[in-house]
């Protein structure tokens, strides 16, 4: 008998291209009830260090998730850099920063592409992934691959982008600033959307640092927490701030990334301007030893690694705490009591990426 | 670049209370992160303040053993230590959501808890 | 129209709309497209996808589904058959209601969570547009003193004269009823919903072809209760249903899809306040 | 709060060119950098087997005796490491991808040296 | 003449036999016998009558007369001493005035009143017969079957079936009375009797529910009642007669003010808003009560009053301003009872406010009063009656089946009991969907409202709008195809599922014949009243066939589907080999479920309903006020 | 000819993929790449869809999942296995959860390796889809016969 509706959310679903099984327990169609499972994607890459080298172990890791690859190949190598305690040439670290930036870009675009859908406006995801398609040519053009890069590696990276296509870069992107504009726009004037995600999943100041949500889950609710503060890579040489909401709810997180996609814009211009030319990587001797946690700002927010390594050239443990992970507590927070038809649009406000999640 | 790194040592009568501390200071939880060596196996908990600054406690354990569950003071807490229930096989107490094992349905059960050094042997 | 005239009218009706529906449908993916800076599907793809369906295997949850959607597509031909032969109106729209709510217990007799919320949804939406339809015909019986779409049909001017508040209330639960963003709530053409597909999850086959072609029917139907504003001139009268199709398709490509609280109310108060201060007009004069 | 935000970009696409690339009708254009197929010179390999023990995702396997290097292509991750790590440089990488199969078999692509008979 | 006597007087002796002989096997007996025999009489009634119009009937002795004032005053003494014992002190006052009315009329005007015609029959009289005498004897015989289980059930309760039993026949003879009478003051006895018997049917069970909620009903309809003396009290003040027939010959000032009254009266027993309450209590009472009294036959007396009264909405010079106002009355109430019905989780309460709204429906209709209006309220009444009889009787049914009479708990119930379930299904769609009756008279009634009063309309779309979700999503639980609990093995007695089926089969039967009904029963009647009747267009009639036809044929399809490969519900990929359950989280096997929509937010009972008595009550003040 | 290859639907499952290939496969529906120019859509419900597109390799949690939709999806149905991971478990082929491609689970039609597995290659995959969907047509219909 049907004292209340149960669905089963995923992990096949249309809306949500990740497998995130959800429980809902609805009454009408309000949400009183939601259990997550996950699972689906886990494949226990971690455990591959104990049969992949410290150096190949980057392509595993760059493989947790397609979306923020190079950031995690990036955390890789900062990470083993750490426990070497090695200094990249400066060139490294711009170029870092500049594919890093345009990951976050894209990430954003993707994502804006993927929360319109969510809700229904088709026209606007797909100018949305039509405008990203810029950044991947970036990308192709640059490292050779679309959404997998395999640039980096421990010391520096293996391939340089040299200035003229530095220069066209900026061009691309002032392109794309001008269109995304016209699509932020969207986000942040049309009736419909704001009639959507406007007090949708509010998430207050201080339930987001309790629940410890981060990234622009975090930032949407009025911290100013940003990672890239801790001066990684070339960060501490470029000039930005957090960007903060107060609202807490799905329009104010879609507010962070859609100004998020400029201030990247703008990082890059920066390192652009400011790069150094050089070398770009140093050689890599002998084996690490010792362990180390590293901490940095993915497009969907802190990612943590730790690494602990005996001296071989087997790490022994390499872990990573995704963003997503830390943002399911939030999204928990976020599902009772709103509309099943919010459900979609609260799960991608996290901007859920379930494989780096699960890894 | 490398920031100094402390791995602070506490047992597991005392985390739920320094946890409550790292709450009472303003910290907030970071991570969970369970390593096993062939030689040993402890839990480090990562914490960490709105200003970025981090603290890490690290807490030696053994397969089988019980702690206690700190998602009583951070909810969060509750996802990390259901997955280093299911992979690594310790026990937690007092979970805000208990997933009893079903968090990771792995083909090899608590896979973390024997190593390829291990195995070898 | 006369007892001859309208059998021809029937028959063309029956051998046409499929076709002008799947045609609006294949002009509408492509403009869609188009829209969306794509280069879009063929004009003729929502032919291809119907003809592929029927050739499909048949899989079902259970077997009254398949006899429900029947009735839906049975329903839905008789609403336009009643309709463009000149008979009574009301009673069209209310063999269009049964053909709707074969539509939804077919849903329903699945048992799928899915289509389930769907049907509830579609229920809504009927609830939604329900009132302005009556409203509508109320006012047009109000203006011709008939309800027999031939009176309508022949009266001797333009009804969107006395009636464009109706007109727009109708242009408004139009959206709904061509399942167009932003009421397609409860299925959608393209289906990236939260409910998969609807009150359509669970059919398949046939029996999405069917569902399919019904919708082609509806359309020209719809798409002649908006011609009956303009009737006294055909090519207006064609003109502006065009021009009505386009700015759904817009409408379509410009709205993010909203929520039953807002199909309901907003469908609601513009029935009161267009459908039924048209109404006080008119009856005040 | 405004309606129809997006209307401009909307009709400007309906009237302007479509940013379909037309893929297949018309090829694409692959960047110098893009990776792809992985390719061997035997003409250069000395079979020290560094690419294959290195390899992250083990798909290519050589044989010293039977002269023979083979690569599992459905394995190949597109990483590029092998071309990097190889001694002799004897590895290139396509600027065209591998291209999709109906019949699994054809996923190892062998190469031999000239010593040995290539009618594999 | 002898038989409208018979119809009277036999059911009364009916229920003294039953009341007398409690044994089980007789009580079959009579019933059945009865039902068979009130059947004839009525039929039989109607083969006489029907094309003969309206035929008066002088009958009537002094002593007639004074007996029946002397049962009213045992009764209403009765009605005090119990009111009294439980402490309901409004309900004896009500009835305490009700009773000194009646007193002090016939003491002042006593020797006054001649009456020339007490009781007649015409064509509506038939129909009411026709309704009364199947549906209400059918209702009775499925109350055989039903109370045995009911005790069954409940073995708490003190058996009182017999008693029962003579209240239902008392109710029937009483409901004859009410259609025959003439004379209104035997048109008020037999009304208040009604509401006697509604009283005491209510409260059967004598929990602390059943009680209070019949004497609330007792107090609505003993104000109503006060309502209708004063109406009589008035006419003969004014215009010295007390006959039905006479009142739209009157002046406008003599008779605007007891037709007020009267409809007034119609309102409370067929509680309209603010009325409306009593009837929602009623449903506690078993449900054969509910089906009988308080959907096919008592509160079709209220709005049978009201189409009584239509001539005068229609034709006296004021009486249509009289009349708006009841028609907004009903408008009222039928708009808010569909939505508060949207959020009815409980079978019999959606029941009560569709019949609520229903007869809401009929008010507006009669209460504007034009002949194609009137021609829908009657058949409204006749295809409420039937449908709405079925549905209550399958309520009951699956409720001592399931175990409660939950909407939510019937799902699937085409499995696991089909044949009732198909009953049921007839009677939705009977009640909201073309083309079925419901439908049929709705859209006459539409027709007619835009002609006469388009704004009336509005009502009708927003009101049939809420209709059409309440019942869908209703008929969509009963068609649910799942699996059938293993455990389940329903039981359905004898009498019961034969008036199902009959009720089921008049429901179809109703709706093919509602042609020939309109064109030999209900024309000549209008016609006679209004000089020109309502004449359905015979093409639409056409295609209502057809489309009857087709939703008969088509089920045929059923049989014939072959090579289907059956395939279980889509689940997200979660689903088990085990059917209809899946692999949730926690590592839970989870059942499907589903709940229906009851948008409680904006359909709930308390706002909807506070605004629904507020605003009628000013109506019903301006009614009166206009009249005077 | 049947009007199969003129109006493939998908289903899309990522089974156990890292999204390098997921993204591909949405960003072959986007302008650029725009598949809807050859009828495909995704149509997200296994019980409409001609070709069923998994990315990603088999896992414990995953493996029923699989065969769920699989077993949901109307004859003629084709899959198509896309990426490293799909055909053959890429680089987490020696994850302890990892069981391999999608063949280990279900039957596998095309195999679109890559990793990740480029637009193209995915429009290549589904081109050669659509000719094994024909073929698979014909002989249904053989048998009906
Ligand atoms: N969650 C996550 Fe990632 C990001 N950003 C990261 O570590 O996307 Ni797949
Ligand atoms: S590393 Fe180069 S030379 Fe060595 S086996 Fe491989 S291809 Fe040949
Ligand atoms: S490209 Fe990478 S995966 Fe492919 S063969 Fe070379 S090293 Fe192995
Ligand atoms: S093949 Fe590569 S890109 Fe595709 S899912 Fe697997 S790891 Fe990710």
């Amino acid at each position: 008998m049907g004292e209340r509706t149960i669905i089963p959310f995923g992990p096949q679903h249309p809306v949500l291209p990740e497998p995130l099984h959800l429980d809902l327990i609805l009454e009408d169609e309000k949400v009183v009830g939601a259990v997550p499972s996950i699972g689906f994607v886990h494949r226990g890459l971690e455990k591959l260090v104990e049969k992949r080298d410290f150096h190949e172990m980057m392509y595993v890791i760059e493989r947790v998730c397609g979306i923020c690859s190079f950031i995690h190949g990036q955390g890789y190598v900062q990470t083993i850099e750490g426990i070497f305690d090695l200094e990249i040439p400066d060139r490294a670290k711009f170029l870092r920063t500049i594919w890093a930036e345009l990951s976050r870009v894209h990430s954003h675009l993707l994502w804006l592409g993927l929360m319109a859908d969510a809700y229904g406006f088709e026209s606007l995801f797909m100018h949305c992934w039509r405008v990203r398609e810029k950044i991947l040519d970036i990308f192709e053009e640059t490292t050779g691959g679309r959404v997998i890069f395999s640039v980096c590696k421990v010391g520096g990276v293996w391939k340089d982008i040299d200035n003229e296509t530095l220069k066209k870069i900026v061009e691309v992107l002032n392109v794309v600033e001008q269109e995304s504009k016209d699509l932020t726009n969207v986000f942040i004037k049309d009736f419909t959307v704001q009639k959507r995600t406007r007090g949708v999943g509010v998430l207050t100041y201080q339930e987001a640092i309790d629940v410890g949500a981060v990234g622009p889950t975090l930032r949407g609710s009025g911290v100013a927490m940003d990672l890239r503060k801790l001066g990684y890579a070339a960060y501490g040489e470029l000039d930005f701030e957090p960007i903060v909401e107060k609202d807490g709810d799905c329009y104010a997180r879609t507010l962070v990334r859609a100004r998020e996609i400029y201030q990247s814009i703008d990082l890059i211009r920066q390192c652009v301007s400011k790069i150094p030319d050089g070398e770009i990587d140093v050689k890599v001797k002998g084996f690490p030893k010792g362990e180390y946690v590293s901490r940095l700002e993915q497009p969907r927010g802190q990612v943590v690694y730790y690494a602990r390594a005996n001296g071989t050239k087997y790490l022994e443990r390499f872990r990573v705490r995704t963003p997503t992970f830390a943002n399911i507590p939030a999204l928990l927070k976020m599902l009772p009591g709103c509309d099943l038809a919010d459900v979609p649009l609260l799960a991608l406000t996290i901007d859920p990426c379930i494989s780096c999640t699960e890894r | 670049m490398a920031e100094v790194q402390t791995f602070q040592p506490v047992t597991a009568s005392e985390i739920v209370d320094a946890a409550k501390n790292m709450l009472n200071e303003g910290y907030r939880l970071i991570q969970l992160c369970c390593t096993k060596t062939p030689s040993e196996m402890d839990i480090i908990y990562t914490f960490e303040k709105t200003d970025l600054q981090s603290q890490n406690f690290k807490l030696p354990v053994n397969i089988g053993d019980t702690l206690p569950s700190i998602s009583s003071v951070f909810f969060a807490a509750f996802l990390y230590e259901n997955e280093i229930h299911d992979l690594y096989g310790v026990n937690f107490t007092d979970m805000a959501v208990d997933f009893k094992g079903t968090f990771y349905e792995t083909s090899v059960k608590q896979a973390f808890s024997i190593t390829v050094a291990e195995d070898k042997e | 129209m006369s007892g001859m005239n309208s059998w021809i009218a029937v028959v063309l009706y029956i051998v046409l709309a499929p076709i002008i529906g799947g045609l609006i449908a294949g002009v509408d993916r492509k403009i869609s497209a188009r829209m969306q800076g794509r280069f879009g599907p063929p004009l003729l793809q929502p032919f291809y996808d119907v003809f592929k369906l029927m050739s499909k295997e048949n899989i079902v949850v259970n077997k009254h589904q398949k006899f429900y959607v029947l009735c839906f597509l049975i329903f839905v031909i008789i609403t336009g058959c009643i309709f463009f032969s000149g008979g009574d109106l009301l009673l069209a729209i209310f063999a269009l209601t049964l053909g709707s709510v074969f539509l939804i217990i077919a849903a329903y007799s699945t048992y799928s969570p899915y289509a389930y919320i769907g049907a509830e949804r579609e229920m809504l939406q009927m609830m939604a547009y329900e009132p302005m339809v009556i409203l509508t015909i109320v006012g047009m019986y109000m203006v011709t003193k008939s309800f027999n779409v031939v009176d309508i049909f022949t009266y001797n001017q333009p009804l969107i004269y006395t009636l464009p508040g109706i007109f727009l209330g109708f242009l408004f639960i139009l959206t709904i009823k061509f399942r167009k963003s932003p009421f397609d709530i409860s299925m959608s053409h393209h289906a990236h919903q939260e409910i998969v597909r609807g009150v359509i999850t669970e059919f398949s086959g046939k029996e999405l072809a069917y569902v399919e072609i019904a919708h082609w029917y509806e359309n020209v139907f719809l798409l002649g209760m908006v011609f009956l504003f303009f009737a006294t001139n055909w090519a207006i009268g064609a003109a502006f249903a065009v021009v009505t199709y386009l700015l759904e398709i817009f409408i379509d490509n410009n709205n993010s899809r909203l929520k039953w609280q807002f199909a309901l109310g907003s469908a609601w108060i513009v029935a009161l306040i267009l459908g039924v201060g048209n109404i006080a007009v008119l009856a005040l004069k | 709060m405004a309606f129809n935000v997006i209307g401009k970009t909307v009709m400007k696409s309906l009237f302007g060119k479509p940013a379909t690339a037309m893929y297949p009708v018309i090829k694409n254009e692959f960047y110098p950098n893009t990776r792809g197929n992985i390719q061997v010179d035997m003409e250069k390999c000395i079979y020290c087997g560094i690419c294959g023990r290195r390899c992250p995702a083990g798909a290519i396997e050589v044989s010293k005796p039977d002269k023979k290097w083979e690569i599992d292509r459905t394995r190949c991750i597109v990483c590029n490491f092998c071309v990097q790590v190889c001694p002799k440089n004897c590895l290139s990488t396509e600027r065209h991808y591998t291209s999709p199969m109906t019949d699994k078999s054809n996923r190892i692509s062998t190469f031999f040296g000239q010593t040995v008979q290539e009618d594999a | 003449m002898n038989t409208v006597l018979f119809l009277i007087v036999y059911p009364v002796i009916v229920a003294l036999l039953l009341l007398i002989l409690p044994q089980l096997a007789i009580r079959k007996f009579i019933v059945v016998a009865s039902t068979a025999i009130l059947t004839a009489a009525s039929i039989y009634l109607t083969a006489t009558y029907f094309n003969t119009g309206a035929v008066f009937f002088e009958f009537g002795t002094e002593a007639l007369n004074v007996g029946i004032f002397a049962i009213e005053l045992v009764l209403a003494a009765t009605i005090i001493i119990i009111s009294i014992k439980h402490k309901q002190f409004l309900a004896a006052l009500l009835m305490l005035i009700g009773a000194a009315m009646t007193i002090w009329f016939e003491q002042t005007y006593g020797e006054e009143i001649h009456v020339a015609n007490n009781l007649f029959v015409d064509n509506l009289s038939l129909i009411m017969t026709l309704i009364i005498g199947i549906v209400g004897s059918l209702i009775a015989l499925f109350s055989l079957g039903y109370m045995e289980e009911y005790h069954h059930h409940h073995h708490d309760m003190k058996n009182r079936t017999p008693f029962f039993f003579f209240i239902v026949y008392v109710f029937l003879g009483a409901m004859y009375g009410v259609v025959f009478a003439n004379n209104l003051m035997w048109l008020l006895f037999c009304w208040e009797i009604t509401t006697f018997c509604s009283f005491f049917l209510i409260g059967y069970s004598r929990d602390e529910i059943a009680t209070k909620n019949a004497f609330q009903a007792l107090k609505m309809n003993l104000f109503g009642g006060l309502g209708f003396s004063a109406a009589i009290i008035l006419l003969f003040m004014n215009a010295h007669t007390v006959e039905l027939n006479q009142l739209s010959g009157l002046a406008s000032a003599v008779v605007l003010l007891p037709a007020a009254l009267l409809a007034f009266a119609g309102i409370t027993k067929s509680a309209q808003m603010p009325f409306c309450s009593w009837l929602l209590g009623a449903m506690v009472a078993p449900t054969p009560v509910s089906a009988l009294l308080h959907s096919s036959t008592m509160v079709k007396a209220g709005v049978y009053l009201i189409i009584r009264l239509s001539p005068i909405f229609a034709f006296v010079q004021g009486g249509a301003t009289v009349g708006l106002f009841v028609a907004m009355v009903g408008a009222v109430t039928f708009v808010l009872t569909s939505f508060m019905a949207i959020s009815q989780t409980d079978a019999k309460r959606v029941l009560a406010y569709s019949t609520i709204a229903n007869l809401g429906l009929i008010v507006v209709c009669a209460g504007i009063g034009t002949y194609e209006l009137v021609w829908a309220a009657i058949m409204l009444v006749i295809f409420h009656a039937i449908a709405k009889s079925l549905l209550f009787l399958s309520v009951g049914t699956v409720e001592h089946n399931l175990g409660d009479r939950v909407i939510e708990s019937m799902d699937g119930l085409i499995v696991k009991m089909p044949k009732v379930a198909v009953g049921m299904v007839i009677g939705i769609a009977g009640m909201f969907l073309a083309p079925f009756g419901m439908l049929i008279s709705k859209w006459a009634a539409l027709e007619g409202l835009v002609a006469a009063n388009p704004i009336l309309t509005v009502f009708v779309a927003f009101g049939s709008a809420a209709t059409l979700f309440f019942w869908t999503k209703w008929l969509g639980k009963l068609i649910m195809i799942k699996e059938k609990p293993a455990d389940f093995h329903p039981h359905v007695p004898g009498s019961q599922s034969f008036t199902l089926t009959c009720l089921a089969i008049m429901t179809v039967g109703v709706c093919l014949l509602f042609p020939l009904i309109s064109k030999y029963s209900l024309e000549p009647f209008i016609a006679s009243i209004y000089g020109h009747a309502y004449m359905l267009d015979q093409s639409n009639v056409a295609i209502l066939l057809i489309m009857m036809a087709l939703v008969l044929v088509l089920p045929l399809r059923l049989l014939s589907y072959e090579n289907l490969n059956y395939k279980p519900q889509y689940l997200a990929g979660t689903n088990l080999s085990e059917k209809e359950k899946f692999y949730g989280s926690l590592g839970l096997t989870r059942d499907l479920s589903m709940r229906s929509f009851y948008l409680a937010s904006i359909f709930g009972e308390d706002k909807l309903f506070k605004l629904g008595v507020v605003s009628s009550i000013i109506l019903i003040l301006i009614m009166i006020g206009v009249g005077m | 000819m049947s009007y199969l290859p003129k109006s493939p639907w998908l289903v899309h499952y990522d089974a156990s993929s890292c999204n390098g290939c997921d993204i591909e496969v949405l960003a072959c529906l986007t302008p650029l790449y725009d598949v809807e120019r050859f009828g495909v859509l995704n149509i997200g419900n296994p019980k409409h869809a001609d070709i069923f597109v998994v990315t990603g390799s088999v896992n414990e949690q995953n493996k029923s999942v699989i065969q769920n939709i699989y077993n949901q999806m109307a004859e003629p149905k084709v899959v198509v296995a896309i990426g490293a991971c799909a055909t053959s478990g890429g680089i987490f082929r020696e994850c302890y959860n990892v069981q391999g491609g999608v063949d280990k689970v279900i039957p596998v039609d095309v195999y679109v390796p890559g990793c990740a597995a480029r637009p193209e290659a995915i429009i290549d995959g589904v081109v050669q889809a659509l000719g094994v969907l024909e073929e698979k047509y014909k002989k249904m219909g053989k048998v009906a016969k």
